[in-house]
């Protein structure tokens, strides 16, 4: 389908990053996963006012990298982004697009799984819910943590520290439902729209204010597109291993070396403190790979990718575990439950040693020396 | 113009709750075949422009929940979405009572079985009352002046093509290609705006007790040890299946 | 004799390719050489020292530097000889970089040329003879062609100095092609309002005399002296008299049918007409061949009757003037390329295709639509600029008319702001290369669309039915790639603006013969050096403006500026130093035969009687050492100074 | 510039450059649209940076093309030309089967080693049964004007197409040849009807060794043009100029010279002279059809017979003889009622 807008283009797309483009193609050069074909071209398409039916569009990851490489402040994530809003709007989505979409609809989650069994994991644990406690932080938990079995073990592990630290916190349990981060970045603000009301008003119905949470993807929506009072669990584990409360009394005598999540780099600028976390950790030695912190490449798992896998050609996941092998690091440390599913997965298919742990999973180990 | 069947079954995602005399799902959803259905009755009217309508078939407790799958219908093309409260009963009475409701229609679509009718015989059996064609397992339909040209799954990647003539009923398997997606805010607006028309049909009940029939469970054995032990342990009961 | 040789390295241009030590052993060898050194540059004040040092401490009499182009540093060389008290003429310069460094790919036979050149300037320069360098008085006025922004701008300064100015128009008014504009970028000033004060203020400088409907037709003479004609075309109307009222144009019973040339032929005007309002002088003037007086000398001439000032005389006539100046200042300007040779472009053929200076006339107030754009009778709904028309094309124009993208820009930005087309501009590069101008071209970006691409093709032929329907519309078609997406499109525009090339004003060539100097392969007028001498033409010739090359406003006012801070700087000095290299007569062996007369390009020579014989005399204050006399003169009687034949003997053969 | 000049542009996955910028960086990639360039020029001539891309840039991809994946049709015709010297896969003894059809003997330049004019009809000309009534029309002409010519028996496919495919082998294989039978034989100049042929006897062939006079037929009757005597013609035409006579090798004119001579009302079509559209026979072509058929919306035959036939006239007077062929199937496919002419067989109307 092609669409010829004469007038004022820019504001119907609502993205006006736009006539600063000056076409250099940085963005497409710097992408780790285009083909050629975005995001500059793709730019002059939307330049056009021309719109059509890109299916590269959505090998697109939101990781932001090109923004930063970008010489006019053009945005060129937020022009894919506007791409991908476009065609959703056209009805025009790929089948895994469609599937995670619909998945996040109908049972709040991107894998389908029954919204009953979301409270699942925290059956054996002794785990604070919203009806049944007076609490000042509310754990929104996040739905790879919630039904993932790669990363239910760090869950569980928060849940301990949460506990041990006696900080006063309650998890929805099955009242939980979905953030909506990467349905947002998908670009399919209905749906995102929906969830935010739904998410308001659990909060309300439970007098939530503020909201502590692992996932930088919940992060980083409830910080800049909820507007909520909102603290990263490594925030909190930060805070209390320099006021002492955590003792990170067990070494950990590895090379380790850490991947930033763009939703917590890129998107939220926070790159010294998983690093500095690691860093208390004794014994631990920090390693940095070739890309890092602003130049760092996505695991391949953002905007509606986690729940089937990339569909690429390239895996950035499998770039990026090569790259910390380059650097000889046993250990790749991740901050983000949707790191650890893909750098896993890529870690085994490339069949090497390295192992990917969460920095909760390092320091608890450096705190109960157990858990690895 | 074209009728499209969807009826509500339970969501077998969120599990069932089985009680004494009856099972009781925690959450109906439109079953996922008759969404198929409305594909391909969008598609049609898409390519042919026909008029599509929907009828939705929910007992008392999926009643409500049927409303989404209808607008989502409506949200893809559909014209006009009704629906209809029927008891616990089975399939000949359904066609029994919709059958002069389906009278106008020239193509009626629906899946060809659903999950809590495995048997598959809805369509089939409207069909009869109608006394027009029925074929099951459909996988594309294309419309050719009065007749329409289908092709039925057979199986192992065998088609049949058939042309029949109109009126007729199909029982839909499959998709040529995956279900188009609804953006949501459409789906609101659509919410918002359609309406469902409700269609008072007398229906009996004929259904007066399910029953769960817990199937024997198999004795699985986990064999535990080293590969050699494990290896000395399974030869022993191979042994012991041969003689 | 004693020769000093310095080798210059030139950073890495001659020392990076030449073998220097092997160049400074052969010159140890040869004869008369007392001293070789090399440096890194000659040229630097080091290196001066070094050659002062040698010729007080070693006595040199003569000196040879090899480095780049006599045209660069021969002049600071002499100086450094003459400060050193040696007459600056004992100098060669062997030219080892343009001739050999730069142009040769075998650097061994590189080095061996070299040697060459050097062996043969210092054969070379053991011929030379002491010359003295001739003072000129300077004439203190000064002769500015063009009345442009350029001309005018050097005027004004000029005259405000004090010196007496002759602006040479071609057309009936002033204020060339700026004139026709409407707005300027990137600050879209209106033109007008900076132009006019201007104009006006040449109007009433006491120190200018202007000169317009007029045109140099011959100059004589050189720096400082130069006798230059002057025609003055009728006007038909006393620019003294005349109030400027335009009782007579208003009165004249043609109808205005004849496409008005300031106009760009997109408007009329009758035989008897103004360019534009504010034209200076603002008289109007008659086309002789155009006036029913003059054609069939039946009119009742209401003209005359009407015009109370008795202004109107029929019986005026061409009259040339003569003046004396000291400087030239060339301002000639440009011309827009024909868009017409471009045939798939149907410049000519449709009325949707305009040109770029067509279209700033229909912005413009003053102009034929009173600034409304109209194409076939209603305002455009979607346009397209094409940029490159005729420029960087190897069948046309080959350089790059610099100011295209600006304006392409600005007509965009102001079509947009006054009729809300769709506006594309279609570029090959963006170059907004000013200050500015990326602001500004990033601002314009906001409202138009480019697309990178050339125009292929304007075509009212369609190639479907909805294109059919936009050509029965009277919209033309334009074929192009958008390079960016690789993919050909057809599009229909209610209106095309081409961006033609600049190229050098009519009769550029003309004026070029007549001042004796040189242009360069695209037409405009050559300078000497484009860095170290980028307004001059020849000695006291100097050049301002698009006449130099494409430019825009900005930098044509500063060279203007520049071009009469030269002139100004001459005649405040009072004198000319003459290059003493000039030809002489030996009268014992000169026959008078006067076969050296006509092939001077100076007329410097003329044959005059000497006790009783005919003889050859060279003007030597006219004489700018071009040689060809010399080389004419069937019996040697003319020799050149630094040129005998006996230095180029010495010269030749030390090449060999 | 290239690439919205091409007539196929909006049909093609590479433009014309995309392949100049692949020849560049070295690095090839086509699909079969590459085949569908009919060598006119169009983007050669107005290129503001004088590339040569109809003859060496496309050629040279299409040449890497020709090693993967040729269509069938082409390398059957190649196939022909290599084994029988023709496109047509015909005996070589039936190119002058012509000679036997026409009511006068026509000499063989082998029996008579030498002569004025060695006339050199080209393939098409020999045994495309259209093309031979031209070709026939032709020789009807020169014995009009009692002039002495002959023809070849020997020639082969003078190879202009296979140039442009990127055949570079087989093109200089037809050449080498030819030109040895020419240069056994003397005379003085050589007339062809055959526009390709005419360019690569001017323009190529002097690489391999010819040195001769080449003329196509429509500059050898204007420059003749005083030998005829010629009644009005009440016929309205227009002239379409051939890529490889008019753009290719600047002549507008000749052709002009005569109709305007024989007093023809003359129209001009809107593209006319170094803008004409190209009739798609060239670079191979008028052998892809099929392909070009699957490929584009309106084949150019169509669009510059149709863009004739809006001007109302009674002929198109071509001087290529490709153009027959294509035009008349061109007008039988669109249903027109137009005739396609020779310059020849005008004129030889006119003398009627």
């Amino acid at each position: 389908m092609v669409e010829v807008l004469s007038e004022s283009y820019q504001n119907k797309f609502g993205y006006e990053g736009l006539t600063r483009c000056y076409q250099c193609g940085n963005c497409t050069a710097i992408c780790p996963v285009s083909d050629g074909r975005f995001p500059r071209r793709l730019i002059a398409h939307l330049r056009w006012g021309r719109i059509e039916r890109f299916d590269e569009v959505w090998l697109c990851l939101q990781c932001k990298l090109c923004d930063e490489f970008c010489p006019r402040d053009t945005n060129p994530s937020l022009a894919m982004q506007t791409l991908k809003r476009i065609s959703v709007e056209n009805g025009s989505v790929p089948p895994h697009i469609g599937e995670f979409l619909m998945n996040v609809y109908r049972r709040r989650n991107p894998w389908g799984h029954s919204r009953m069994k979301r409270g699942e994991w925290m059956k054996d644990l002794n785990v604070p819910t919203v009806k049944d406690c007076e609490f000042d932080w509310l754990w929104f938990v996040g739905c790879a943590n919630s039904f993932d079995s790669r990363v239910l073990g760090v869950t569980e592990k928060i849940a301990r520290i949460l506990n041990e630290l006696e900080i006063s916190y309650a998890v929805l349990g099955r009242d939980e439902g979905c953030c909506g981060n990467d349905v947002k970045r998908i670009g399919e603000d209905g749906l995102f729209e929906l969830l935010m009301e739904e998410n308001f008003k659990v909060f309300k119905r439970y007098g939530v204010e503020r909201i502590i949470t692992h996932s930088p993807h919940c992060y980083n929506t409830f910080k800049n597109d909820y507007n909520i009072e909102v603290k990263l669990f490594l925030e909190l584990l930060h805070d209390f291993i320099n006021d002492g409360s955590v003792e990170l009394k067990h070494e950990f005598k590895k090379v380790v070396t850490y991947h930033d999540s763009c939703f917590l780099g890129r998107y939220n600028n926070i790159y010294e403190l998983p690093r500095e976390i690691l860093r208390s950790v004794p014994g631990l030695k920090l390693v940095e790979m070739r890309s890092n912190r602003r130049t760092s490449i996505c695991c391949g798992g953002g905007a509606g990718n986690i729940a089937v896998g990339y569909q690429g050609k390239v895996q950035p996941s499998i770039l990026r575990v090569k790259e910390a092998l380059d650097v000889n690091a046993d250990v790749l440390a991740v901050a983000c439950p949707f790191c650890k599913i893909m750098l896993e997965e890529a870690s085994k298919s490339v069949n090497c040693n390295l192992k990917v742990l969460d920095v909760v999973d390092i320091v608890y180990h450096s705190m109960y020396g157990e858990g690895l | 113009m074209i009728c499209v069947i969807v009826r509500a079954v339970p969501d077998l995602v969120e599990g069932l709750e089985i009680e004494e005399r009856d099972v009781r799902p925690y959450r109906y959803i439109a079953n996922e075949l008759d969404e198929y259905a409305v594909e391909h009755a969008v598609s049609l009217k898409e390519k042919y422009n026909e008029r599509v309508e929907v009828i939705g078939i929910a007992s008392e407790d999926a009643y409500d929940e049927i409303d989404e799958s209808l607008y989502m219908a409506i949200a893809k093309g559909v014209d006009k979405a009704y629906k209809v409260k029927i008891p616990k009963t089975t399939s000949y009475k359904i066609a029994d009572a919709l059958s002069d409701f389906l009278k106008k229609f020239d193509i009626i679509l629906t899946g060809t079985l659903a999950v809590d009718e495995f048997y598959g015989v809805l369509g089939a059996t409207i069909a009869d009352k109608l006394d027009i064609p029925y074929v099951g397992g459909v996988r594309s339909i294309e419309i050719e002046g009065d007749s329409v040209i289908v092709k039925k799954e057979l199986g192992g990647g065998a088609y049949l093509v058939l042309k029949v003539k109109k009126p007729a009923l199909f029982g839909i398997l499959s998709l040529e290609k995956p279900p188009r997606y609804v953006p949501i805010s459409k789906l609101r607006s659509v919410m918002r705006s359609a309406e469902i028309e409700e269609l008072k049909v007398k229906v009996e009940e004929d259904v007066l007790d399910v029953r769960f029939l817990e199937p024997p469970k198999p004795e699985v054995e986990f064999i535990d040890g080293d590969p050699e032990e494990v290896a000395e342990k399974l030869a022993e009961i191979i042994r012991g299946l041969i003689s | 004799m004693r020769v000093g040789v310095y080798i210059c390295h030139c950073g890495f241009n001659i020392a990076g390719f030449l073998d220097i030590d092997e160049l400074v052993r052969y010159a140890e060898s040869l004869n008369d050489v007392v001293i070789v050194r090399d440096y890194r540059f000659m040229c630097s004040n080091p290196g001066q020292e070094l050659i002062r040092d040698d010729i007080e401490k070693l006595n040199l009499d003569r000196v040879v530097v090899a480095a780049c182009s006599p045209n660069l540093h021969e002049a600071t060389f002499r100086r450094v000889l003459s400060e050193s008290g040696l007459n600056p003429f004992f100098l060669q310069i062997a030219n080892i970089r343009e001739q050999c460094s730069w142009v040769h790919s075998d650097k061994v036979k590189a080095t061996e040329k070299a040697k060459r050149i050097i062996r043969s300037a210092v054969e070379r320069v053991k011929h030379h003879t002491a010359l003295e360098s001739k003072r000129v008085n300077v004439i203190p006025r000064v002769l500015v062609i063009g009345g442009g922004i350029a001309g005018i701008s050097a005027s004004l300064l000029i005259a405000e100095a004090g010196v007496e100015v002759y602006l040479v128009e071609r057309e009936p008014t002033i204020g060339g092609n700026m004139a026709k504009f409407d707005k300027v970028f990137p600050t879209l000033d209106c033109a007008a309002c900076i132009l006019t004060p201007k104009m006006t203020a040449v109007k009433e400088n006491p120190n200018i005399k202007l000169y317009t409907n007029s045109e140099v037709v011959e100059v004589r003479g050189s720096v400082g002296n130069f006798k230059v004609k002057i025609r003055v075309k009728p006007r038909f109307i006393d620019e003294d008299a005349c109030t400027g009222c335009m009782e007579c144009v208003d009165s004249c019973l043609y109808y205005p049918t004849i496409p008005s040339k300031f106009d760009e032929k997109i408007g009329f005007r009758k035989p008897i007409y103004m360019p534009f309002p504010q034209a200076i002088p603002n008289t109007p003037i008659i086309n002789p061949d155009e006036c029913l007086y003059f054609i069939t000398n039946k009119c009742p001439m209401y003209c005359e009757d009407v015009c109370e000032a008795d202004a109107i005389n029929f019986e005026q006539e061409e009259r040339i003037e003569e003046v004396e100046v000291g400087a030239i200042v060339i301002a000639t300007g440009y011309k827009l390329f024909d868009p017409s040779e471009i045939s798939e472009y149907g410049y000519g053929r449709y009325k949707n295709v305009f040109t770029a200076l067509q279209v700033e006339r229909m912005l413009n107030s003053t102009g034929p639509t009173g600034g409304r754009i109209v194409v076939n009778g209603r305002e455009p709904e979607r346009v397209a600029i094409v940029h490159c028309v005729g420029s960087r094309d190897e069948r046309y124009r080959r350089y790059c008319s610099r100011v295209c993208c600006m304006y392409s820009l600005k007509l965009a930005h102001l079509i947009k702001e006054r009729t809300n087309a769709e506006v594309y501009n279609f570029y090959i590069d963006m170059r907004a290369f000013g200050k500015g101008y990326e602001e500004f071209y990033r601002s314009v970006l906001e409202e138009v669309k480019v697309v990178r691409g050339k125009v292929a093709e304007i075509t009212d032929i369609p190639m479907n039915d909805d294109e059919r329907r936009e050509v029965e519309r009277g919209r033309v078609i334009v074929v192009f790639e958008d390079t960016l997406l690789g993919r050909v499109e057809r599009i229909p525009f209610d209106m095309v603006i081409l961006s033609p090339a600049i190229e050098p004003s009519d009769g550029t060539k003309e004026l070029a013969r007549i001042l004796k100097v040189s242009l360069d392969e695209n037409g405009f007028f050559r300078e000497i050096h484009p860095k170290l001498a980028p307004t001059v033409v020849a000695p006291g010739i100097f050049v301002c403006g698009c006449a130099q090359g494409p430019k825009d406003i900005q930098d044509s006012v500063a060279q203007a500026e520049s071009a009469a801070g030269q002139a100004l700087s001459m005649i405040n000095r009072g004198f000319v130093e003459l290059e003493p290299t000039t030809a002489y007569v030996d009268e014992e062996k000169c026959s008078g035969c006067g076969m050296c007369v006509p092939v001077c390009p100076f007329q410097a020579i003329e044959v005059v009687s000497v006790n009783g014989h005919v003889r050859a005399r060279i003007d030597e204050s006219l004489c700018m050492g071009c040689g060809v006399c010399a080389a004419s003169c069937p019996s040697r009687a003319i020799r050149h100074r630094l040129f005998e034949s006996e230095t180029i003997r010495a010269e030749i053969l030390s090449l060999l | 510039m290239c690439s919205g000049s091409c007539p196929y542009g909006e049909s093609l996955d590479f433009t014309p450059r995309m392949l100049v910028l692949m020849s560049n960086f070295g690095e090839v990639r086509f699909t079969d649209t590459i085949w569908l360039c009919s060598s006119c020029y169009l983007c050669t001539f107005r290129c503001p940076s004088r590339i040569k891309i109809t003859d060496e840039v496309l050629p040279k991809i299409r040449e890497i093309a020709l090693e993967r994946e040729v269509p069938e049709e082409l390398s059957r015709t190649l196939m022909n030309i290599m084994r029988y010297g023709n496109p047509f896969g015909l005996p070589q003894r039936e190119r002058v089967g012509w000679v036997k059809e026409l009511e006068f003997e026509v000499p063989f330049l082998e029996d008579v080693k030498r002569t004025d004019v060695l006339f050199i009809p080209g393939c098409y000309g020999s045994y495309h049964s259209r093309c031979r009534e031209v070709t026939k029309t032709i020789a009807r002409l020169f014995r009009m004007m009692d002039l002495d010519f002959a023809v070849l028996k020997g020639e082969r496919c003078i190879g202009d197409h296979c140039r442009l495919l990127g055949e570079f082998g087989l093109f200089e294989e037809l050449a080498a040849k030819n030109v040895k039978l020419l240069n056994r034989y003397e005379f003085n100049k050589i007339v062809t009807p055959d526009a390709h042929a005419f360019n690569s006897l001017k323009n190529e062939y002097p690489k391999f060794g010819l040195s001769a006079n080449v003329l196509h037929h429509s500059q050898f009757f204007a420059e003749n043009i005083e030998n005829f005597e010629f009644d009005k013609l009440d016929y309205k035409v227009t002239y379409h100029d051939p890529c490889f006579i008019g753009r290719w090798n600047g002549d507008f004119q000749s052709s002009r010279i005569i109709l305007e001579r024989i007093g023809v009302e003359l129209v001009e079509m809107k593209r006319n002279r170094e803008n004409a559209l190209c009739c798609g026979g060239g670079g191979g072509g008028i052998w892809l059809d099929s392909l070009v058929r699957s490929k584009v919306k309106e084949r150019l035959s169509e669009r510059r017979v149709r863009e004739a036939y809006e001007l109302g006239v009674d002929v198109i007077v071509t001087s290529c003889i490709l153009d027959i062929p294509m035009f008349e199937d061109a007008i039988k496919v669109l249903n027109l009622d137009v005739r396609v002419m020779d310059i020849s067989e005008i004129m030889m109307e006119a003398l009627r």
